[in-house]
């Protein structure tokens, strides 16, 4: 079991490794300029001008792409840091407090999770005045609920550990004692559905860029490149190929690493 | 498939739709799509023809008074309703009576419309209106029959069938048309599609007989099925600036600015050549209006945008938002397009994408905008309803554009009976806007209909409009 | 009896805060119904007649009050768009995506169970290495792209269905079933991942548990200890993680309704929503809550059917 | 027994759980856990409870804490432990009966053992340490514990580490809550050991918690036997040992094997 | 009453992990013999769980067997087919675990769980499998047993839990039973009352049973022998009052002298220092070298001696009895 966690850890490491090292490169050097538009040089197939073809208003895919992979993860990596606070500590909060505040925001996030996440989306990037990045916030909405859960249930198993009783017993303070004391045990279980959130927020905002809802053109994020070469799927399927790739294999990164964590988690407390 | 199977006799067709018609009623309908449909269902008093020109329908010959504010019209007599019911001229009447009820457009200058005898009605205009004949085609509906919205009956060679909300809408061959070719078809279906992406897979699959689509799309489809109609879409395409924006409310920024966009590159890459380049908010199928003149006006031309710019006191350029209904790809790529050409000349654009009624109250009721893209079509085919929202203080004048000159020219070309007068002072309008860079007018975009090669008989119309009774 | 009392109570409020939500998000969000009806060419005057007609000139709290009185008279309200009861355009829909919904929760289940038994009990074979990481492949590609290489595979391809040629359950049952089952099988392949990852890791986790030596002791086989002691005991976390798909369900055959040109209540709810057709968009979300929260109760009793220790009394 | 030498006293003690009500309407019932329960504790003194698991031993070393209500009066030095302006937290302290879920696993024990001063605002952050270091070597651990985890501990060093967290504050009374119950023996010893160090040595008084007859009459000086949340006697050990009066008493010892 | 039963020789087991190997189990011998209680003590960790679940062939996946026979009733238990190792499990051997919590499983019925290796062994019908389970039920205690046939584990106390487990295993009347560490989780009374039924159960169908503890009080009371593990070696065994007047080996003198009782008061608990070392730090050659008060250097480099006291006595050391006394 552990090597299997080991193996599936580093698999996802090294994939998440090689990306961030893309992101960094993409600073500093893209071959074409991502918006470069050229009429001439539309949905052209690959080549060695154009490694991965062109899409239909000319731009070169591979520069995009490999841009696209910081807007991506701008959007995944900001989702995922907004929605697991506010949910962590909200979470904490119900978990520890009286009945009534339990009740209250666990009724609350029953009904934003089971209202439409893209009812959400679209009320929330409409409202926000849609900029580049709006759909981060809708997106951390969207993802409050299940970290909510996730935290309120570990609090509610940590609060009965007896090391919160003796920090009780020595007088810390309730803030203390959540913060300091819970938070870094309950990390160590949302640590996987953090990372796994980060998968599930780079497919939700290709599922939002479907809808239109997704990054604000002419940025290139993956799900949009995705969307916007639909059209040509058959006719020039290397425009929604390599972004398609990307996705897939950023995905695959990161649920091998939540897996990864969640079973050596699993392992350590053993 | 078993829905294509034709027989000679009994052949149906299956168009795909992209918009709901948002009301059957004919007075309610403003969706582009809705006019498509119901063009089959409802006919005025007049008609528009191929070329544009206008062709009794309803009524079988008019005459129009020396001063022209009154109009009269025989009835044919041999036009039924599609309950089988004949249309009087009391039926005329109501139905005009209507449109001036329901505020529609053109209808503001109708006195009162009188029945002369059973098949005489007279209109009576407060003043004369040029275009007047052109809001004729408004359609006829039976007298106090409210049931239009959900059945809606009219003359057309097409009868109402039945509408799905987001399946299908389909027509049924009038077998009572007053012409006797009328329509072909057994059965016209709308299909009414989700999405364009939807509406291609729709055609590539063979679902689908016949669609406008984008001109994205068609480059994906096989041609050796389909027969490919281009036509203009009868809509200009234009970068609208907000006149009252603080840098755009500056002629020389604006016309930076129309420097600074290339036509021709955006017709290229976006369209794929399929558009004609524009330099006036008139469609190019308006031939007697449109001033042919104006579409290079401003030939791409950096360093001249450049220099305007620093005259302006912008040598650095300045950053702005275009705001773009999301649901026009179109419009969308445009909009890419601009904002890297406007990159050559120092301004930073950003693109904002709304959804429809964001961008109808936000933009267009609200004029809260700096700069929009969107084409504009018009649902009666004069000037004015290109115009018309240049003029100052109009309500649809979301550019905020105030040029006293221009709305003298335009008050006077409306109401000038003198046709060749009229043209001049229409163009002259024309000029002003050019001059004054009052948008960016880019191109009207081609229209692409697509139809499987079994049918045929494809009719363009200077309007957004799809003809069913043509095709065979 | 109190479970069933605490439930309501639940449920109500649940909807209530769903639909104040909904009536939040409808007071900011901008668009007015009236103008979108008409048109870019519509002139105020005619706007401010057809918003009177609408009595959309009612402060939109008021509206909600309607809406609110009529949905407990039963009739929802009146859709703007439509201009007919909102009953009657949920009446025909409802079905479809209740029926995609279930059809995906049917595949789900027929599907993953035995996968991930057979992937825990393979877990270090060639073949359970392999359908691992198929599982993850599934797991990482999005929805609508799912759809779409659906429609182009089995259907401009194989011709097992044709695309965009939705047949109404209303008129032929069978061939409705038929062309639902490619979207159905779209949404569920992701949530068939999920399941089959948590079976698995489930099932590996209780044959660590003592009972299971326990099992062993006595004289039982491997698959007589794994069919009839561990498979219960991983079910209820493959339930729990069941219920939480419930609603990710909903959100996925939004997608598909509109890949796949369904028209469902998916479809429904994004025309309405560009619509701002409030009674219609306020009823669907009602509805959605209302059958996510049923399901998450059935789920509920579900878990107290094979947990003891889960007691819903 | 003089005044002056009070340390803890108990007086009427009881206490009831609610069953939480599961439906809004219905009124959850109560069951009485603690009945009355009564009893003082000297300075320096071993004080042992014991009795059958559930009898509510560890519910009245919560209500000493203060941690759950209770009626009845609980004072130590003469102060309520439901003071919350006096310092009484500092005056008892725990030590829990599994010494590895009383230590917090994500943090080393440097930090557990600081924990209690940072709490109360005691020292800076060299002045802590050396406490803590002196603190590791009174409970017979050495420097190199100060970063490890506490898993990385075996039992007993865990429970002296526990201890050792318990006596930074420097409470005058110490609960031990089966602090030895999941120890192997030879550990038990050492901890027993330890425990009893501090006592003669520091003059702690400790309220010895546990179900194992042998240790409590081993350890203890005085003893209270606990049966259904009732005191039924409180004797010298030696008495408790030799003859109990009470029959539970007897039934109980006689249940030494 | 001599008759031999159960004969482990030189049984030596090790657990593989990524890192490294060790002997949890190193060569072990002992013999139960028809009728016998045999007590295993020792220290949290000592082994002696997996020497149980070695002779009941329970053995995880992980723990290896290096080395040695198991033979009962002169079949080697390691040899033998999957198949016929089941018809063993359960029917001639069967286990009692430490835990009746987590041993149980949580979602099956008490009456299932108790009746499954009846059903999985005899050839009954559904019926008489439900008579004999509720009598066995009655017989172990549980009162009111028709109503706990259909509870859930759960749903028991902990005594009763225990006695279920009993039940379960001495169901098919086996001839070894191996309780490891069937009281500890018990309170007091309840231990009383688990050692005698299990006394009982052996005089009523002179069942052997393998009892594993690591209080030594508990042992004493119940067992014929006893084994005193250490670090995976049995460091000694003898017959109850021998280990108990007798202890040759010093941690078998110090687990008792760490015995807390009144007796004792005041008097310093011998205790032993330090902890268990490291299983993989093979650097000393007695296991109990590092904490043994009279270790000398030829402890950390010779194997123990195998030294016999009496037949039926004998420990591991370097140093005879004798030399220890003196040091
Ligand atoms: N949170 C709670 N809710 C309801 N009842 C409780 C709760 N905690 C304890 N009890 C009950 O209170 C009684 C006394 O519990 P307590 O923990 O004090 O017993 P104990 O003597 O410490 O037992 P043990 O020796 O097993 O630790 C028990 O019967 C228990 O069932
Ligand atoms: N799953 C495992 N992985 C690694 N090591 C293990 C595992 N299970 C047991 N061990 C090791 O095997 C050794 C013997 O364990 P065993 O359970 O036999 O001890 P024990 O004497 O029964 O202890 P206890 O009295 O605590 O039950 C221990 O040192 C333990 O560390
Ligand atoms: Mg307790
Ligand atoms: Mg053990």
């Amino acid at each position: 079991m552990k090597k299997e966690s080991n193996f599936q850890l580093k698999f996802g490491k090294v994939i998440i490794a090689v990306i961030l090292l893309i992101i960094i490169i993409s600073v500093f050097y893209v071959p074409y300029d991502i918006n470069l538009i050229n009429g001439d040089e539309k949905l052209l197939s690959p080549s060695i001008r154009h490694i991965l073809g062109t899409d239909n208003l000319g731009r070169d895919v591979f520069s995009r792409v490999i841009a696209g992979t910081r807007f991506t993860f701008i959007v995944s990596v900001l989702t995922v840091l907004f929605s697991s606070v506010i949910g962590t500590v909200l979470g904490m909060f119900s978990g520890y407090s009286h009945y009534i505040v339990d009740e209250i925001i666990m009724r609350i996030i029953d009904a934003i999770s089971s209202f439409p996440g893209i009812l959400l989306a679209l009320v929330l990037v409409s409202v926000m005045n849609k900029q580049k990045y709006t759909i981060i916030l809708a997106l951390s909405v969207i993802f409050i609920p299940s970290f909510t859960r996730i935290s309120r249930n570990e609090t509610l198993k940590c609060r009965n550990e007896e090391y919160i009783r003796s920090a009780q017993v020595f007088g810390a303070s309730k803030l203390r004692i959540l913060f300091v004391h819970m938070l870094p045990n309950i990390m160590t279980s949302l640590m996987p559905s953090i990372v796994i959130g980060l998968s599930k927020s780079i497919l939700a905002e290709s599922s939002m860029s479907y809808l239109g809802l997704g990054i604000q053109p002419p940025y290139p994020s993956w799900g949009r490149m995705l969307f916007e070469s639909q059209p040509y799927l058959f006719n020039a399927p290397w425009c929604a190929l390599s972004p398609g790739l990307m996705i897939m294999i950023t995905v695959i990164g990161f649920n091998y690493i939540g897996d990864g964590l969640s079973q050596k988690y699993v392992y350590n407390m053993e | 498939s078993q829905n294509t199977a034709s027989k000679s006799n009994n052949k149906v067709i299956i168009y795909g739709i992209q918009t709901e018609p948002n009301s059957l009623n004919p007075y309610k309908a403003s969706t582009a799509d809705g006019r498509k449909i119901l063009f089959n269902v409802f006919e005025g008093l007049v008609k528009v023809d191929k070329d544009g020109s206008f062709k009794n329908a309803v009524s079988e010959s008019h005459t129009v008074s020396d001063d022209g504010t009154t109009y009269s019209f025989n009835i044919r007599k041999n036009v039924k309703f599609h309950d089988g019911k004949k249309v009087t001229a009391e039926d005329v009447k109501y139905s005009l009576d209507t449109a001036i009820s329901n505020k529609v457009k053109g209808f503001d200058i109708v006195k009162n419309v009188n029945v002369k005898d059973e098949n005489v009605v007279e209109i009576n205009l407060k003043r004369a209106d040029a275009n007047f004949i052109a809001y004729l085609t408004t359609a006829i509906v039976p007298k106090d029959y409210n049931n239009q919205a959900k059945k809606p009956i009219g003359t057309g060679p097409y009868k109402f069938k039945s509408f799905t909300p987001q399946e299908s809408l389909v027509l049924e061959k009038n077998n009572d048309y007053w012409q006797s070719d009328g329509a072909k078809l057994q059965k016209v279906t709308f299909k009414l599609e989700s999405d364009t992406n939807a509406l291609l897979l729709d055609l590539q699959s063979g679902s689908v007989d016949a669609a406008s689509v984008d001109n994205s799309t068609v480059s994906q489809l096989d041609k050796s099925q389909f027969n490919i109609y281009e036509e203009h879409s009868n809509a200009v395409q234009q970068l609208n600036l907000n006149n009252k924006f603080k840098p755009f409310d500056n002629v020389k920024v604006r016309q930076a600015i129309s420097y600074a966009v290339d036509k021709n590159e955006i017709i290229k890459t976006v369209n794929s050549g399929k558009g004609t380049a524009v330099g006036t908010p008139i469609i190019p199928g308006l031939k007697k209006y449109y001033d042919d003149s104006l579409a290079y006006k401003y030939k791409k031309d950096v360093n001249k945008a450049k220099s305007l710019l620093k005259e302006a006191g912008y040598k650095n350029g300045f950053s702005f938002t275009i705001t773009v209904p999301s649901n026009y790809k179109v419009h969308v790529d445009t909009a890419q397009v601009v904002v890297s050409q406007l990159k050559n000349i120092g301004i930073k654009a950003a693109i904002k994408q709304v959804d429809w009624p964001t961008w109808l109250s936000d933009v267009y009721t609200n004029k809260n905008y700096e700069a929009t893209i969107v084409s504009f079509d018009s649902s009666v085919l004069a000037p004015n309803g290109f115009l018309g929202r240049y003029v100052t203080g109009a309500s649809n004048n979301f550019l905020n554009y105030s040029n006293e000159k221009f709305d003298s020219v335009y008050q006077k070309a409306t109401i000038d009976l003198d046709e060749k007068n009229r043209v001049k002072l229409y163009k002259d309008a024309q000029k002003i806007l050019a001059e004054d860079a009052a948008s960016v007018y880019i191109q009207d975009i081609s229209n692409i209909t697509v139809m499987k090669k079994q049918y045929s008989g494809f009719t363009s119309y200077p309007m957004y409009v799809f003809d069913a009774a043509a095709i065979k | 009896m109190k479970y069933l009392i605490r439930k309501i109570l639940t449920l109500i409020t649940t909807l209530f805060v769903v639909s104040l939500l909904c009536f939040g998000a409808f007071s900011v969000v901008p668009g007015d119904p009236a103008s979108l009806i008409l048109g870019t060419e519509a002139s105020p005057e005619r706007i401010a007649v057809l918003r009177e007609q609408l009595g959309l000139n009612k402060p939109l709290f008021s509206q909600y009050k309607d809406w609110v009185v009529n949905l407990f008279s039963g009739n929802c309200g009146q859709s703007i768009k439509y201009n007919m009861p909102v009953k009657n355009i949920i009446r025909g829909r409802l079905p479809v995506t209740l029926i995609l919904s279930l059809m995906v929760i049917i595949i789900i289940i027929l599907v993953a169970i035995p996968i991930g038994v057979y992937v825990a009990k393979k877990k270090d074979s060639l073949a359970g290495k392999f359908v691992n990481a198929i599982t993850m492949i599934n797991l990482s590609v999005p929805n609508f792209f799912l759809g779409i290489m659906f429609i182009w595979f089995f259907g401009m391809l194989l011709k097992f269905f044709t695309p965009g040629g939705y047949i109404s359950y209303a008129d032929n049952f069978l061939n409705f079933l038929k062309f639902m089952l490619f979207p159905a099988i779209a949404i569920a392949i992701p949530h068939i991942a999920t399941v089959v990852k948590f079976l698995k890791s489930s099932i590996l986790n209780e044959m660590k548990k003592e009972y299971v030596r326990t099992a062993y002791s006595k004289g039982n086989t491997k698959n007589s200890v794994l069919y009839s002691h561990v498979l219960k005991n991983s079910l209820i976390s493959v339930v729990t993680v069941l219920g939480m798909i419930i609603a990710e369900i909903f959100s996925g055959s939004i997608i598909m309704e509109q890949v796949y040109g369904i028209p469902g209540i998916g479809r429904l709810l994004i025309s309405s929503i560009t619509a701002r057709d409030f009674p219609v968009v306020e009823t669907l979300v009602i509805y959605i809550a209302f059958v996510v929260v049923i399901i998450n109760t059935i789920v509920d009793i579900v878990l107290q059917f094979i947990n003891p220790q889960v007691s819903i009394k | 027994m003089s005044k002056s030498n009070l340390l803890l006293s108990v007086r009427n003690v009881s206490n009831f759980y609610k069953e939480r009500s599961k439906g809004i309407f219905s009124k959850g019932g109560k069951t009485r856990v603690l009945d009355d329960v009564s009893f003082e504790v000297c300075k320096g003194e071993v004080f042992g409870i014991v009795g059958e698991s559930g009898c509510g031993k560890s519910t009245l070393s919560k209500a000493i804490l203060n941690l759950i209500n209770f009626t009845g009066e609980i004072t130590i030095d003469g102060i309520s432990v439901r003071d919350k302006k006096k310092d009484i937290r500092k005056d008892i302290q725990i030590i829990f009966q599994d010494p590895k879920s009383a230590l917090n696993p994500m943090k080393r024990i440097g930090w557990i053992m600081e924990e209690p001063l940072r709490v109360h605002k005691i020292g800076n952050d060299n002045s802590r340490k050396k406490e803590v270091i002196d603190m590791l070597n009174l409970v017979g651990l050495d420097e190199s514990f100060y970063n490890r985890y506490p898993h990385e501990l075996s039992g007993g060093q865990q429970q002296r580490i526990c201890i050792g967290a318990a006596l930074m504050l420097k409470p005058k009374l110490l609960i031990a809550d089966e602090a030895i119950s999941a120890l192997d023996v030879s550990i038990a010893a050492q901890i027993i050991n330890l425990l009893n160090d501090l006592n003669k040595k520091k003059g702690i008084s400790i309220l010895f918690i546990s179900h194992d007859l042998n240790v409590v009459t081993y350890f203890c000086d005085k003893i209270a036997v606990m049966n259904n949340g009732r005191i039924v006697e409180i004797n010298d050990a030696e008495n408790i040992y030799k003859n109990p009066s009470q029959p539970y008493t007897k039934e109980l010892f006689s249940l030494m094997i | 009453m001599s008759e031999n039963l159960l004969c482990v020789q030189n049984l030596t087991l090790s657990i593989e992990n990524d890192e490294n190997s060790y002997n949890v189990v190193n060569d072990v011998s002992f013999k139960i013999n028809k009728g016998e209680i045999v007590g295993l003590v020792g220290e949290s960790g000592c082994g002696k769980s997996t020497t149980a679940l070695a002779v009941a062939d329970l053995l995880p996946e992980h723990v290896k067997i290096v080395n040695g026979s198991i033979r009962f009733k002169d079949k080697n238990i390691l040899s033998l087919s999957d198949d016929d190792a089941r018809k063993i499990k359960g029917k001639e051997i069967s286990m009692i675990f430490q835990q009746p919590l987590t041993a149980l499983n949580p979602t099956v019925k008490i009456g299932r769980q108790i009746s499954e290796t009846l059903k999985l062994h005899c050839d009954k019908n559904k019926k008489e499998i439900k008579e004999i389970t509720i009598s066995l039920m009655r017989k172990v205690g549980l009162k009111s047993p028709e109503k706990v046939y259909n509870l859930y584990p759960f749903e028991l106390s902990g005594g009763m839990r225990q006695r279920v487990m009993i039940a379960m295993a001495v169901i098919c009347h086996p001839n070894l039973i191996i309780a490891d560490e069937p009281t500890t989780a018990l309170d007091l009374s309840i231990q009383k009352q688990v050692i005698k039924m299990l006394k009982d159960f052996r005089n009523e169908y002179n069942m052997s049973i393998l009892f594993i503890s690591h209080d030594l009080s508990i042992i004493k009371n119940i067992c014929d022998r006893i084994m005193v593990m250490y670090c995976g070696e049995i460091v000694e065994c003898g017959r109850s009052d021998e280990i108990f007047n007798n202890p040759m080996h010093e941690y078998t003198k110090a687990l008792i002298s760490c015995i807390p009782t009144f007796e004792n008061r005041g008097k310093h608990l011998c205790g032993l220092k330090g902890n268990v070392p490291h299983r993989y730090d093979n650097t000393t050659k007695c296991v109990f070298a590092s904490r043994c008060q009279c270790a000398g250097d030829i402890c950390k480099s010779n194997s123990p001696n195998i030294i016999s006291v009496s037949e039926s006595h004998y420990y591991r050391c370097l140093k005879k009895g004798g030399d220890s006394k003196n040091e």
